[in-house]
């Protein structure tokens, strides 16, 4: 399984904070794809990704176990 | 570092509290930038603000950039919280203070921060206004990550 | 302006008091500087510091400088108080206080603040030594009066 | 008289915070050099002087009744 957070309007567009995927291994790309397809989250391409709190670029691979969040733009401050 | 320099907290922030942290028998130079929230914005009346973070993360961050600053600016020392949850005009959203020997880079880091802040930290705004709410970041702010990515991986 | 925005004070000054002078619904943004009594510059140990004021033109001339600052940015609000008397190591000397609807002039507003300090207003620190005291103003600071006069009168 | 006030290392030298001059009129130019040569206070060409809390200019008139400030360069801050 691998965990993803969703935050601020994605949030809202999804219904919730957190997916769990049955998913062994993928890459960062691949899963933005994935939630645009399955989930209709729209405007990912803006997003970043932090895997386990770091970000991460789109080739980056994700493992199961991992905690994704999907980071739209931020405006903290 | 026995205090946490570096918070999110859902309480009303104190300033004086965030000051002690840097103060210092070497520092001559404390800056404070104190974030509050604004009724009006380009002629928009703000009701309240709602705050969202990514906690753990956005303290990772924080800390990610008090180190950036010590190294860009030797011997100062950073502290910040920034608040989450529900905030009514004039509350204070993000405390930031730096001391610094010297006066330019204890401005210079602050301001510094506060540009990082609005880069990498996970935290996200919703505006409540007049009429309708939205969750800033990209068509109002700034432009989102303009070095193309956060910069923070190398 | 029923508030003492300007004041020169014999007390320790409180920052929080100072900061809250200068809020406002239109800010975004406050920023202060506190300027401490540091222990070492240039390897030499500070004891403590003394300072003196021409108290009722340092008042006038910190009125000056915040009326220079509302000028030069426009719907800024300023709130200065400068100590005096004797000052031990960590000591706040001075607090600048700056509210703006934006930060970038929050920041430009409160340098340009102690800078004009610097140049105009009439308090004198005498610095007391591990070994010797000395009026400080021309020799170890700054360049006394850069502009050739304090640039008052036109 | 004039009331002539000085401040910080002045002070000192001159052993009196206050001076009281019997003139009826001077201008800064020629104060400064009165004080410099009455009461031996060196170093007056680096100080600016105050008319009434006004920084004045050399060429200022002071008059009876007026109160002057010997500013030597500030140290605020």
């Amino acid at each position: 399984m691998i965990t993803v957070l969703l935050f601020a309007q994605l949030q809202e567009d999804a219904g919730t904070d957190q997916l769990e995927l049955n998913i062994d291994e993928i890459n960062v790309r691949e899963l933005k794809e994935r939630l645009q397809s399955d989930y209709n989250l729209s405007k990912l391409d803006q997003v970043m990704v932090a895997v386990n709190e770091e970000y991460a670029l789109d080739d980056d691979v994700i493992k199961k176990g991992d905690t994704v969040a999907i980071i739209p733009p931020v405006s903290g401050g | 570092m026995t205090q946490e320099f570096f918070q999110i907290s859902d309480e009303p922030i104190q300033v004086d509290e965030i000051v002690k942290k840097v103060e210092s028998r070497d520092a001559g130079a404390i800056t404070t930038f104190i974030g509050t929230v604004r009724e009006w914005t380009k002629g928009k009346r703000t009701l309240y603000l709602e705050y969202q973070a990514y906690k753990p993360m956005a303290i990772k961050m924080l800390t990610t950039i008090g180190k950036e600053i010590q190294t860009k600016w030797p011997n100062t020392e950073v502290a910040i919280t920034h608040r989450v949850g529900r905030l009514d005009i004039s509350d204070i959203a993000v405390v930031i203070a730096v001391s610094s020997p010297h006066r330019k880079a204890a401005y210079e880091a602050n301001e510094y921060a506060i540009e990082r802040i609005k880069q990498i930290v996970p935290i996200w705004k919703k505006e409540h206004w007049e009429n309708g709410e939205t969750w800033l970041g990209d068509q109002l702010e700034n432009v989102p990550y303009p070095e193309g990515k956060p910069h923070i991986k190398e």
